[in-house]
């Protein structure tokens, strides 16, 4: 059995979006800024999908943007930010679990002369609104905030920073890749300025995501060069992939709620059921406010990537916070701003839900992984000193 | 990423557990690296007649300590001295730049189970010269980038 | 009749291109950066795509570094150098035919305080060694020549440039957008640093390119974050686009003499028929040091967008140098930049080639084209004047 439990990392694209796609990969190949019917019919194509995406956000169609990811997406918000208002400050305030995009465009800056505070955040990943306020300066330019953290599916009080952004009169960008496809946004009533979004993470395509960009709101570009994007965003446009996104944020959006209903169901049968079975296990998040389709456990006394090793020898796809998975030293930097120590940050599962999961593919983990976190327990020397009473 | 050596190995590790009363003990890491690797001996006559480990770590720490232990059993003590992390990670079929350390980890854990074992009997092997003791704190290990 | 010549502006995607990306649009759906299998298929496609470009260009693999398109790659080698050599020097030197996606850059750093000499050209579009040797400064840090123009086909002497760079010790960029797939570029030879590319030029999917980066050139990220494309180039990666980007060069490159014959003779053919037949009329461009699908004529008296919408309506897809066709008010900076006079400049007409075209598409150009030309010079007031003798 097969089964894709990392719908975070990435989404397989639907049907009807591939199927949307399919006349802009062959017949359909004109240059959108061409003036003859080839390109005609893409400028089209650009259109209605730039509009089906206003439509999910309730914004209007002019305030998006289309970018090559979510990658793209932040860097232009966070760096065209600070390099358009470095002149009124240079001063950010981010937090310490953004996604490596936001973290990494700031730690950039702050070698280029900015200022940067990284919020902590509380053992639930949430940030605390007053030291937000205290945070703020006068040459404070921006506040990110991801909306949903894409490691513990924590989800941070929006509303409440975007309120605070407005009565300080600083520009506010969230990350909301994550997010994007499992909530509502409706930037009428949202204070935010910008919002990153990628379409790989609903059933698009991967390598194409937007900017929600306020009328009104000025940053600098991150590509210059040709027209597109009225003149924002250079490059020749990914027809296909932004048709592709323009459709799938169509599908998710259709019904929602139903959506989130189907995933959280699913994700609580998951989570409790493992932590019943498995000792030694906690939840890492908000037990509440989290994403429907995120489940994120640490296993004590053993380690991330010989688990998904072994839940990939029996055809299960996951993740982990752990630093062996990706070479580098320090475990995941969310778990530890969360308080994890090192070890137990290291022995941390993370297992995304999706539009194709079905209840067969949680009960296979639930009977497959079980077996597994103790075979590896079994191996390691920090359980035996568990059996042995010395804890 | 890995070779089949080391998912054989990863899969069914060889040596597995402990020794109750084990000539020599050695370990080595630390969980904050997200490595232990715990070894322990039976000593007869400087031949190693027995060897068991127990690892906290990744799919190439494990297959390492499997690999590493298959490597030395029925071997002198000396001989154990002798094996390298190149030859662990060799007899894997290789391993990835960046997991390179596991097999470090390996090697050191063989080393200071054979200084617990000189200590024990007050011995001296040429293979324990200039030998120094992991404080147990210290970042050992190095994951190597690329570039 | 459907005759598209405007391969300079995109191609289509090839059916062989289409066919690899395929099981990347379905079910081989995972992120490269994920450890289980759904994520091994994926990164094993991008490092045969990755070899694939690295031996057309006869480059090591880890000197490949995929983009979302060629003004991405554009903007990161310059942007990149510039930031990363700022403490050496501010001087950046380029041509003042460049695409905007390094002219636009150009001016941007200007404003962020670089000095940038846009270096003339001749009447033929090529720049003049002289003036670049002249031009080099103690504190130039960055050329960046374009290896041949989008817009009339001049191939620049791309590789005496390199020498000069060479012996400056000044790093060089060049913008080979168009080159790429036409013409043969070794970079074991060729002294260059830096080159852009982009798919969408070679049958390959719109939205990826690369950028080729010499080993031990050192230049700042122009999009920070998760650690792909050897933590140079953050985001998920466009696998499918990659894979297609990969296919589509090996095809440009089985055989690219046969091609490059190919095209040069329709080009021939198509350009001396109009010329004859066709009176005030001039060829833009160099006349042999050219892109063998570049055929660039300047019909007077005339204006280009009209020509378009004619040509147009009897199913020809071109493209022209004209203000009209873009909104913007001043004809093609590249038009003025070989000297045309405004009017002139208006007139041009671009017609590109490529591996789809035929002799037929050229003969129904032949056919359609004069009476058009001749159509709208008998409504244009500069043309009485013609027949008036006032000329
Ligand atoms: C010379 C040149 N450079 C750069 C570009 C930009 O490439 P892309 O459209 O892939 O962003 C183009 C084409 O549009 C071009 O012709
Ligand atoms: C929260 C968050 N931000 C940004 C990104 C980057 O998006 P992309 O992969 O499209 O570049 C991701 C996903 O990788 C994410 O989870
Ligand atoms: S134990 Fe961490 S990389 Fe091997
Ligand atoms: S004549 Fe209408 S825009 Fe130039």
């Amino acid at each position: 059995m097969n089964v894709y439990l990392d719908y975070s990392a990435t989404t397989p694209v639907k049907p009807e979006v591939l199927e949307a796609m399919m006349p802009f990969l062959t017949q359909q190949y004109g240059n959108p800024s061409s003036l003859h019917r080839f390109g005609r019919e893409s400028r089209k194509a650009v259109d209605v999908a730039r509009d089906q995406i206003a439509k999910t956000l309730n914004a209007s169609p002019d305030e998006i943007f289309f970018t090559g990811g979510g990658s793209e997406a932040d860097n232009w918000a966070i760096k065209g930010t600070a390099y358009a208002l470095q002149s009124k400050g240079r001063h950010i305030i981010t937090t310490a679990i953004e996604h490596h995009a936001v973290l990494h465009a700031c730690e950039y800056l702050e070698k280029e002369g900015f200022q940067v505070t990284y919020l902590p955040v509380d053992e639930s990943g949430l940030i605390s609104l007053e030291d937000l306020k205290n945070a703020i300066k006068s040459d404070t330019i921006l506040i990110s905030v991801m909306y949903a953290n894409n490691e513990i599916g924590t989800i941070q009080p929006i509303e409440e920073i975007g309120r605070i952004a407005r009565e300080h009169r600083v520009l506010f960008h969230t990350d909301a890749v994550q997010t994007y496809g499992h909530l509502v946004m409706d930037t009428k009533q949202l204070p935010v300025d910008m919002i990153s979004i990628s379409a790989h993470k609903l059933y698009g395509p991967k390598g194409v995501g937007a900017l929600y960009l306020r009328k009104g709101v000025r940053i600098h570009n991150l590509i210059h060069g040709g027209g597109q994007e009225k003149k924002k965003r250079a490059g020749t446009e990914n027809i296909a992939g932004i048709v592709g996104f323009g459709k799938a944020a169509e599908l998710a959006y259709t019904d929602v709620e139903a959506h989130d209903q189907r995933l959280t169901a699913l994700r609580d049968n998951l989570k409790n059921r493992l932590m019943e079975t498995i000792p030694y296990t906690r939840l890492n998040g908000h037990p509440e406010r989290r994403l429907c389709n995120n489940v994120n456990l640490s296993f004590e006394f053993i380690e991330g990537e010989s688990m998904l090793l072994s839940l990939d020898m029996v055809g299960i796809g996951a993740s982990s916070g752990s630093a062996c998975t990706s070479g580098s030293l320090d475990p995941s930097h969310v778990l530890l701003a969360i308080g994890l120590s090192h070890e137990i940050a290291h022995g941390s599962l993370r297992l995304t839900l999706g539009d194709m999961t079905t209840q067969e593919e949680i009960d296979y983990v639930v009977e497959q992984l079980p077996p597994i976190v103790q075979r590896l327990r079994d191996m390691s020397p920090l359980y035996e000193q568990v059996k042995e009473g010395n804890r | 990423m890995y070779s089949e050596k080391v998912m054989e190995h990863f899969t069914n590790p060889r040596n597995v557990g402990e020794i109750a009363d084990a000539d020599a003990i050695g370990q080595v890491g630390n969980p904050k690296c997200g490595d232990i690797m715990k070894m322990y001996f039976k000593i007869e006559n400087d031949v190693i007649v027995d060897v068991k480990f127990k690892t906290f770590g990744c799919g190439s720490a494990i297959a390492s300590s499997s690999m590493a232990t298959e490597l030395i059993k029925g071997k002198t003590i000396d001989e154990a001295l002798a094996l390298s992390n190149r030859a662990v990670a060799d007899a894997l079929d290789g391993l990835p730049p960046v997991k390179m350390h596991c097999s470090v980890l390996a090697e050191e854990a063989i080393k200071s189970a054979m200084f617990d074992f000189a200590q024990r009997h007050q011995r001296e092997f040429e293979g324990l010269k200039g030998y120094q003791p992991p404080t147990g704190d210290e970042d050992h290990h190095d994951h190597g980038e690329e570039e």
